[in-house]
Formats: C-alpha cells, structure tokens, sequence
C-alpha cells in the first residue's frame, strides 16, 4: 500500500517538531578579538599571573632566537620558530593543571618547553636524532605532531577515555589557521561535541600556512566561527595579549573540567619569523605588513601594562631577560653536544617483540656495522 | 565436570564471542565504530555488546572513520584498548593516514613509551554480492605499512583466537575478517574455546606431497576444495594457511615448500603488487634450490573489483588454482 | 636584536585591525525549517511548479515501491529507498537547468531518474551488472557516490572548473545528516567558499544515519549552522514540504549562477523505509516515530494544498497515479529481462589501453572462457 | 638553424620546465596544490608558473589534501587536466580514499565515458635529512592500486619527459618525484627536450653482464655508483631504471636478467610487500630457468622512516648492494 491509499485515514496533526539541537546564540564568538592588556579588565587580571606570563615570554621570546641561531650552526635540521606567537605557546602551557595534557604540533615546541618538557627534548625532532626526545606521559606532553590536524582527535579520545575513567583530566590541543582546513580538524571537532569530551582547541590563526594567506585558506567570518557548527562555543581572542589568551583558556578549561564540554578558541596572531629557516617570507608578504605586527608585539603589550601599573620596573625586567639569557646559554651548551646515536635504534620499538623479519634485518645491519668498525679499526694500509 | 556439547559455530558468532569476552576480561576494552551500538553493526558482529556492556564501551561513533580512528589513537593514548570497526574495506581508506602516520609510528616514535593497542577490524573481500566498494581487499596496503600486525583468520576457531591475541596484543593490529566466511559453520564450543595460539603461527590445514597452496583468510576454502579436486589429477597438494602476513612465518610456509618444491599463492586480493609478489619473493629467496619451478600466483585481476554480476570470473575459483598448478613444470618431476 | 631592545622605539599604535571577513549574521538559518505548503507563502508557488511536483512525487513513490520489490525478487542486489525523501530528490532535479550538474549519493537513484537518467540505468549499480549504468554526461548527472560525502569535491571541482572555463554551470550535490561527519565534506565547502564556487549541498536529514541518530552524530543547533563556518549562507528548510525545497534550492542555484557563490540547505525529512532492504529499522527506532512521520508526508502535504487550492481534482490525482503506475510497470518489465553480461569487461576501460599485464590477464580469462564454452557444448558424457 | 648550447639542468628545472610548457601547451591544464601559486611550491617546482599564467592556472588551494584531489577529480569530469602536487609524500595519505576510491575507478566505472586525466606529483624518498613524515617511499600502496599509471624519473631528461607524457596521459598518473635528485644535474637543453618516450618503458642505463641490478628514481645513482664498484670486485653489472612501475617493462627487465641470470632489486622503500617484492616474482616467474640465483632485494629496512641522523644505515647503499650481489651465488657460475 503505498501512502498515497491512506489518504482517508490523514489527519492533518502538525509536522513533527523540529527543535534548534542547541541554542546557537551563546555558541557565536564576539565580533571583536577579547583583548585584557590595555583595557579595564586588566585591572582584575592577577598580578603574579602577568609577572609569570611575562617572565615566561621574555625567555620564550629568547628560546626561539636560540633555536633559529642553532639551525645556521647545523645544530638542528630544521626549526619553526613561534617568534611573535609566544603568548598562545605560553598561555596554553600555563593554564593547564599538572595532570592535563598538552596536543602540540611542529611549531609548538615552545608549548612544550613552557610545560616543563626539557628544552634538548623537545628539539629533538628538529635536531634529528630521534622523533620525539621526551617521555609524553613524564609531562603530559604528545609528541610534536606533523601531519596537520591529526593531533586533533587523538587530544579528543584522550580526553573522551580520562573521562570514562573518571579522571579530571583536559587536552588542550594546538593547531593552525591552516590545520583548521583538514577533515581531521572537522571530525575532531565533531566528536569532541557530540561527547562532550573536556577538550579545548586552541587555533593559532598567525595568517599564514607557510604562503598560503587566510584570504585563501578560509571564508568564514572567524575560525571562531566554525564553533557553531558543532554545536561547542567559539572565543575569538588577540593572540598577542598573554592575559587575553590566558583569560580565555582558562575559562574554556574551566568549562570542560566542569563537564561542560569542548570549547573551540581562535587566537589572532602573526609568525614574524618566516615559516621555518627554509622558507624565505619575502616570496609571500610585505616587510611592512610584518612592521605592524612588531608594534603589536606580546611582549611589549604586556611590559607596557606591567610598567604601567608598576608592576615591574628596570630590574624586574633585566631579571627577565637575565634568566632567558642563561636558559639559553645552558640551551646552546647542550645543544652543541653531539647526540648519542645508535643505529641499531632503527629496530627498537617498531613492535613491542621484533618480528622474525626485522631480527634477520637487525642481524644484517648489526654485522655491517661489526665490518665497519673492524675496516676503521684496521691500521692504515694493512692487516694488524 | 561438566562435558559441553560441541556444537556448530559461525566465525560471525566466534567473533562476537571474542569482543564479548575481551570486554569481560578487561574493563579497558572499548568497542568502537559506525552502527556498532544499537544496530550491533551492519554484520551483527557486535551484536548485544552495547546492551550488556553499556553505550561507554561499545559506542556508536559519528560517522568519519580518521575521527574514529584518531580518537581511538587518544584513547590508547591513555591506556584504554580500543577495537574499531571499520563498516567495509573501503571505508577504511578515510583512516589511512591516521593509520599510516600515527597508528603504526607511534610506538616507535615515543621509543616505546606510547605504544597503541589498538585493533582494528576490518570486514574484506568480496564473493558476497556487494556492490561497488564493498568487496576491496586492502590487504597489501596494510603489509607494506611497518609497525602494524596484519592478522586474518580462516576459520571458526581462530576467528575466535586470533582476535583475542589481537585485543590482547599491545602492539596496532589490522583484523581482516574475511565477510563471505562470517557464515562459515565449524564445530566450536564457544564455552571451551580452543587454547589461543600467538600472532604469526601458519598452519599446515592439509598435508600433500606434490605442490603447496599458500593462502589465507577467505581463499582458504578454495583451496582446500581445489586440493580435493587436484586428487583426481594426480596431485596431492599441501594447504598453507597463513594466518598472520605480519609477523610472516617464514618457516612454516618454507618447511612447506622444501618438502614439495612447488608452490601457489591464491589470494583475493589483485595480484600486482599484492601479497602475493611478497609471498612468492620470500619463497623463493629461502627455497631456491629446492624448487622445480617458480613459484605462481593466483589472484584477483588488476582491476577495480567488479561488479557483483562479474565477480566470480574475478574470483581465484578451483580451475583457476589448477591451471596454476598444472604449469608448476611437472616434466621436471624427480 | 630581540624585541626588548626596540623597546625605546616602541610607538602603541593601535594593534592590527581585524575585521569579520564576512558578515556573520545573514549566513545564519532560520531558527525553523522554511515552509510554504500550508502556510500564506503557499499563495505565491507557481500552480504549475506544484502540479509538476505532485507528479514527479508521485511516481517517485512508485518507483521507490517498485524498485524494493525488485529486491525481493532478486532483481536488484539492494535498494536504499528514499521513500519519505521524495519531496528532497525531486525538487534537487527539477530546480536544475538544463547545462547544470547533480551530484547523487548512493540513495538518490530517484533525484537521477527525476531529472531524465533512464530508472533501468539508475538501478544499474545497484542491481550489480556495473558500477554506473549510465553516462555521466547525457544528462549531467555523476555516477552514483557510495563513499560518503566524497561526491562534494567533485561537485566543487567541477562547478569551479565550469566557471573557470567561463560556462553557465551550477552543480547540486546530495549528501545525508551522517556524510556531514566526513571530513570530505568539510574541505568540500570550505575550497567552495574560498573559491566562490557555483555550488549547492543540500543535506538530506533523515534523522538516521543507518542506526545512528542525528543525536549522535552532532551537536550542531542545526546542520545548516555548519554554513557559517565556511562563510556561506546555511537554509533550513521542511524537506517533506516540495514546495518549500524547491523554492530554498531555487533560490540557492540562482545566487551559485549569479555569480553570488555556494550555499548550504538543510532538509529535515524522514526515511520511511529501512536504511536498505537489508536492514532491520526496528533495532534502532520505535514504529510510532515513524507514523508520526507519515502524517507529515510530502505527497499528503501537496496534495492537500493542491485540493484545497483547486489545483487538482480526484482526476489529477488519478492521472498521477496511473501515469506512475505505468512507469513502474514499464520498470518492472525491463528490470525482469536479464542484463547483458560480458566477463571480458572486467578489463574494459581500466585504463585507456591496458597494459601489458592486463593484456595477459585479459587473455587468460579469454581462454578459461573459451574451454568453458567447449565444455559446455560438448554433448553429455563424452567427446563431440 | 640555431645551435643551442647544452647547459646542465636540475631536474627540478626540467619539471618546472615541464610544466610550463604543459601549461602553455594546453589550456585546460591546471596546476593546484599547496603553496604553489605565489611560493612556487616548497621545493620551487611551480616556480613562476602562477605569475606567467594566472592565479587561476597555478591555484594555492587550502590545506587539505582530500579536497585538492578530490576537487580536482571535478575538474577533470569537466574536462580540465588537473595536475596536482602533494608536497611531501606522508601528505598525500589523507588523499588516500579519493585515489583509491575515485581516481583510479572512474574510467571503469563509467565505461570510459568519464576518464580522469589527473597528474598527481608526490615528491618521494628520503636522503634530504628531511624530519619525520617527509621521506617516506609510498610507491608500494600506488602499485597496489589498479586504475593508476606509477611513474618516477630517475634523470633531469626523464623528468622532464616523463612529466609531459604524465599530463598528456588521459588516465591519473601518480608521478613520483625523488626529492634527493632534485638537484641533481645533467646536460640537458630545455629549449631542445629530447623527444619524449611513452609512458611504460624501463631502460638499461649500464649494460653489463654478470648481474642486473633493477632500481628506480632514487636509487639509481646508487646502483650506477654500485655497478661502478663492482668493478674491482670482478662483477660486470647492468643496470635497468624501471621508470614506469605501473605499467611495468617486463620486456626490458626479462631480456636483461636472461642474459646475466643474476638479479637485485634495489630501493629505498621498506622491503616487506614493497616493490622489489612484486618484480622478483615476476622476473622469477619469466625467468625461473635462467636464474642462477634467487632475485634479492635491497631495500629499506622494514621500520618506520628514521630520523635525520640515522637514515645513512637505513637507505640502501653502495656496500649493501655488493653485498647482495655477493649473494647471488658465483660458485655455481657456469
Ligand atoms: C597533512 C599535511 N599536509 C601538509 C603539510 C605540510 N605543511 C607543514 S606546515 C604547513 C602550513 C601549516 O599552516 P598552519 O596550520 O597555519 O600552521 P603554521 O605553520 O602557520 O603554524 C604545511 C602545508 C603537513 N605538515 N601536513
Ligand atoms: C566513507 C563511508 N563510510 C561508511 C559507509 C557505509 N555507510 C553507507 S550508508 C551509511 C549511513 C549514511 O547515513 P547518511 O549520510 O545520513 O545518509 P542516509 O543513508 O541516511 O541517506 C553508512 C555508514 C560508506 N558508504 N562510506
Ligand atoms: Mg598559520
Ligand atoms: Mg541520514
């Protein structure tokens, strides 16, 4: 029968009821960047939370130097700085509590370092020893992930699975403006909604993926914006404004602590270094583009509030950049040590028992090496 | 004592029974995936796990398989044992680089201190009459990608076996049940499962003098019907169940071999490229001198799997494996 | 030189402007789904669009009936009916020009016959002698799409090479509530904002996807709301009220070919039958949601606004009727001839020539083939 | 007529090369990707082509590389000529299902009413010092996938010809672009390319005659490095650069190992279900009686890419090649 027959028995009830599944109002981001250092709520803001923040800027600020002159030494394959993006590194290290956990991708070794990874761990992946130079459960750090965007949903299943324990834990995950363009992002976002896993992502939009602008990356009014697809609230926040930043984290925490669920946080900010050593910035932006954003800079908004509300004075912040100077000396010293290699690393840890394929492969290399070290032992020209 | 009847089980059923037990035996088991709650998925092998266990452990997904996935990569993370169904073959392709960058490198990358017990099952092959995409066999893809076990069963029992080693296991393992033997009856006492034998055993499922069939998962019924049907011509061919591609037993399938000297891989799976070039090479680099003829593949064509009309001319069929057989240079015979 | 030591040069101009990059608020839905039957917008619908509809509604009800009877006689491997969806997949054909492309998913054999594919080469895939049963460009409709929410880069894709190329094109794709978890779908609308592409999704929301409800699959406040996210304009809309879908999609099509770029529908609609003739809907929904369901039938809606309109008369209907039925007729007689099949095809078209290994291949088959036929023709038990 | 004084060339500009004239050529080529509009791409091969032909010709898409592909499978459906470029090999994995699942199958799909002419450059291979997930070799997952030409070139002409060839080819080519022969060099006279051979045939780059090393893209320099060597070692080696892995030159690759009854596949990709895999066992298969020895392979270990410092013990060198065709058996020399 199809329904067509039933027409006697229709009774013209209401279409069934369709219900917003969430209200989107609260969900939208302001029209503006929240910004604390220069305006009134700066004044609420805690005065050793700045100092910290401050402190741990000036040394972020000094780290990537220190890591960008390591690159033209050779001492690192590779390095992205965060230089002018410090405040997002820093404030989302900071605003975690000890048994949360922190998602970084490539560039945000400085994250890392700010949690307490050791700074020769974290590079690392950059020096190219080993791929990651730190026990990830040690600080609660993952691995610096590389392919962009798939840290989005492993920061989402850990939060999902502390959850199913009981535990009070959240993941704070970082991504770029860029990242925000892959599937990964989309369905990391998604099921951190629909299971309100306590998860926060913090998206560095600096306005640039390597060359790519956000003209060409996105249409959208905000990445804030795409929050509201997923039913999580989005913040727009100034990136540069370490107390901004900090201030929006730590209710987004707050919240996904409280089994409030995900929050999705867009940071506005600028990379004033090029994408990494490789990359030559002059193909894709202005000089002068780059000056405004120096004026702009986190550091300086927040010295300015610190001075002004004295806060800090001259030797506070000589103290600042004393104790960045001889981070990054005991940096550069460490760094300029050769790293223990081991070749046969190449099979440890692909399975938890090698198989019978790589134990032969294993034995190949081992006996290479063994007629190696007995050709370089030999005395020049001869038999011994 | 109680003496259990033993009565006949489908490997869809041994499967079941094997999620249901793992989630018994370790409240850090969870199940995940598209329809694998309520519906118990689209092949019922997560059938009443949800009721019995709750939402949290069997838990129906939204639909994204990297999502699925890359959050199972976050629960292992943290020390949960996530078994994901991927709904059919080509709906793994989504997860392919959570699969390939993070999955399998994980372990390896963190130098042993986040390893990924993470299972994931996925429903290959065709011979089912599926249309378009649901009859991919995907298995050389998960070969050539290190740091993954690569695990098929063949049989009732170790359906039930092998995907207790798999959850069990603390290392990624690729679950590849073959869907046109979900139906597959064998005697099995579910309440006295067999002893659950360790990932990257072959196993010799009938013994021959003449020639060796090495094959696995859903081929394993063909050939054994084809040794069967070889017996009218003369030959008595061995039957080489592999069981595991990853870790591969060399020496099972090389004992084999040198016994026979003749060898045939059949697989479903397209032939270039495919398991068997692998199978074959490895034979042959460990077996020279004891083969009277190369080693032969029998295989799916190098085309995209047809159409449910065509696929039997498709399939690696009893004639097709005789064929292959009958060019193993018997006038070489000693 | 670090920042810090700029600080003497310091000017606090105003930090970079940020700008909404578009406006947020006209890209947000209605808070209800858009109707016009029934309601005083009804007043304005072309007499003979609705008339038009009611046919085509009509017989795509039959069809959907026709076809899953075909299943039960083996004559289609399985039918995902659409019944319930009808007023979706008509209005998605009719609202195309002639030079416009629809993109169909695996469930919308009917929006592909609504716009002039021969049913018998719809149901091509689906009752298994191939993959796609008819040429895509007769009637600018792309293959049947089973990997979900894959289709929406193509339809983007296309439209943008479409206008690339300076034609009049728009492209419509189909998609389900459980496709818009894909992260295929995410990159599909955000390359089609960015490139302010000829293009309209419309997402069928059927409440299921399979078994999973739309409460599993999202937290949105609608999936419409995704629309903001990419900068485009989000519709909600009744799908079971054709009028109402038509015009949403009338009106999306014409801002894609002006020029004004994509848009994003949400059709709230129903699957009345199971996901497919294999699946058993009562493991996953209550027979009651369904009958309410029925009582908001798309082909009750319309009729009801065409008899109290007096737009049709028990004869319309009837004229309706028989010309579906006709239709089905026609349907079931040719899908009860058995198709054509040449194994050889296995082989065609895999590249524009085979290569030298499909050669052999092909020729292998060949001759199994030809031993077969010999086999078979020779008489029984014994040599010719 | 001029004569053209012949200057060495990278093959990164012969590509570039390539592609200029691709585009200059036909219309409806189109160049998308990451970073290849205004940068000229990250290894620069796109250098220039968006300000000679237009933001529209040369597009920097967004960062996903499902949507690069799959929106380029749209194009091609309208009759473009997308030419795609993934920018390392580890990032064209979330493209993974638009290859496998459409790019490959259309043609079949649609009877060949809707062919996709897509080129898609994936620089592969590692020896860059590249970190983590940019020097993984993904050419076994390719081969595995019919409905795909594989093609790499190992020489700044080949590239260059290769690369025309790929574009001008109506079916998806995955073009394979060894990173670490970027910069290599070669007299090589871009406004006088040499005619360009079609796609599908191998070439022997030194002729030799007790062995025949088979390699591709970046191992052939290491194998001619190799064939060097073995020289004082008394070896004579030949040595076939396959070119195209699908389809394959058994022709070329058979009549090599015929005369020189010895055989090693070398390349950098893991060698478990890699391609030496399926090539010796096809060569062994055409083969088997004028083999002295079983094929060998060198390739990489079975491992996860390794990191900067330690890919020297993982990428096949000149030592583990001799090593090898150490193997091959001499005292059963005729
Ligand atoms: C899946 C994937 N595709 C491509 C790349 C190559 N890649 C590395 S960084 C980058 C740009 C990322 O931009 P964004 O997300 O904005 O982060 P940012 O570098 O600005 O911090 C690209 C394309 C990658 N790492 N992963
Ligand atoms: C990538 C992918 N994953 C899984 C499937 C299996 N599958 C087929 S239909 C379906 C549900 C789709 O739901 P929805 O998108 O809401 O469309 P509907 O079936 O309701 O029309 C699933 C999971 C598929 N076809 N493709
Ligand atoms: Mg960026
Ligand atoms: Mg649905």
């Amino acid at each position: 029968m199809t329904v067509m027959e039933q027409r006697g028995a229709y009774r013209p009830s209401p279409p069934p009821a369709w219900q917003p599944r969430t209200d989107p109002t609260p969900l939208l981001p302001d029209t503006t960047p929240y910004r604390v250092l220069g305006t009134e709520a700066a004044a609420k803001a805690d005065p050793a939370l700045l100092r910290r923040l401050y402190a741990e800027l000036v040394r972020g600020r000094r780290y990537n130097a220190q890591a960008t002159a390591l690159t033209k030494q050779g001492r690192l394959a590779v390095y992205p700085s965060s230089t002018g993006q410090e405040a997002c590194e820093v404030a989302a290290a900071l605003v975690l509590q000890e048994q949360d956990w922190l998602f970084p991708s490539y560039r945000d070794t400085l994250a890392a370092v700010a949690r307490g990874v050791d700074p020769v761990q974290a590079l690392t992946l950059l020096r190219g020893d080993w791929h990651t130079g730190y026990d990830p459960h040690a600080h609660r750090v993952a691995p610096l992930c590389t392919p962009l965007a798939t840290q989005l949903p492993h920061a989402v299943g850990l939060a999902h699975a502390a959850r199913l324990k009981g535990d009070d834990v959240v993941a704070l995950a970082l991504v770029g403006d860029g990242g925000t363009s892959e599937g990964d992002f989309h369905e990391a976002l998604n099921f951190a909604a629909v299971w309100q896993a306590p998860v926060v992502f913090l998206v560095q939009n600096n306005g640039f993926a390597i060359s790519v602008p956000l003209a060409k990356q996105t249409a959208a009014p905000s990445l804030a914006h795409k929050a509201v697809g997923y039913g999580m609230p989005g913040r727009l926040v100034d990136g540069n404004d370490a107390a901004a930043v900090h201030e929006v984290l730590a209710d987004a925490v707050a919240r996904a602590r409280a089994g409030g669920g995900p929050t999705l946080v867009e940071a506005i900010t600028y990379r004033l270094d090029a994408h990494t050593n490789a990359d030559d910035a002059t193909r894709y932006r202005e000089d002068a583009e780059v000056e405004t954003w120096r004026e702009h800079d986190p550091i300086l908004l927040l010295e300015r509030e610190l001075t002004a509300r004295g806060l800090i004075d001259e030797d506070g912040i000589r103290a600042a950049r004393d104790d960045a100077e001889a981070f990054a000396a005991d940096l550069r010293t460490r760094m300029n040590q050769d790293p223990h290699l081991d070749p046969m690393d190449l099979f440890a840890h692909v399975y938890a028992e090698p198989t019978p394929q790589l134990r032969e492969q294993q034995a190949l290399l081992r006996a290479e090496l063994e007629a190696e070290a007995e050709l370089a032992a030999e005395p020049e020209g001869g038999a011994r | 004592m109680t003496t259990v009847a033993v009565k006949p089980a489908t490997m869809a059923q041994a499967l079941t029974r094997a999620l249901r037990d793992a989630l018994a035996a370790d409240p850090d088991v969870h199940v995940l995936g598209e329809d694998v709650g309520t519906l118990g998925g689209v092949f019922r092998i997560t059938d009443g796990l949800a009721k019995e266990f709750g939402d949290h452990r069997c838990t129906d997904t939204p639909l994204a398989e990297a999502g699925i996935l890359g959050t199972a990569v976050g629960m292992a993370m943290y020390g949960l044992r996530p078994v994901v169904e991927m709904q059919f073959d080509a709906f793994a392709y989504p997860a392919f680089e959570q699969l390939v960058s993070h999955v399998c490198r994980m372990r390896n990358r963190t130098r042993g201190t986040m390893p990924l017990p993470i299972t994931i099952r996925v429903p290959y092959g065709g011979g089912i009459g599926g249309v378009e995409h649901h009859s991919d066999s995907s298995e050389a893809y998960y070969m050539a990608t290190p740091g993954l076990h690569v695990v098929t069963p063949a049989t009732v029992a170790d359906a039930y076996g092998l995907l207790r080693q798999a959850i069990a296991s603390d290392d990624p393992v690729v679950f590849l049940e073959p869907k046109r033997l979900y139906w597959s009856k064998d005697a099995w006492n579910p309440d006295d499962p067999p002893a659950v034998e360790p990932i990257g055993r072959a196993v010799v499922r009938r013994s021959g003098r003449s020639a060796t069939l090495i094959t696995y998962g859903p081929s394993l019924p063909v050939c054994l019907e084809a040794a069967e049907a070889a017996r009218e011509e003369g030959w008595d061919l061995e039957v080489v169940d592999l069981r595991s591609l990853v870790p591969f037993d060399d020496e099972t399938v090389c004992a084999s071999v040198r016994r026979t000297g003749r060898a045939v891989v059949v697989h479903e799976s397209g032939g270039f490229g495919g398991p068997g070039g692998e199978i074959a090479a490895r034979v042959t680099e460990r077996c020279f001198h004891y083969l009277e003829a190369p080693v032969l593949r029998v295989a799916g064509f190098d085309v995209p799997y047809p159409p449910p009309m065509l696929e039997r001319y498709h399939l690696p069929g009893v004639d097709r494996i005789l064929d292959a057989v009958g060019r193993l240079q018997w006038e070489a015979e000693r």
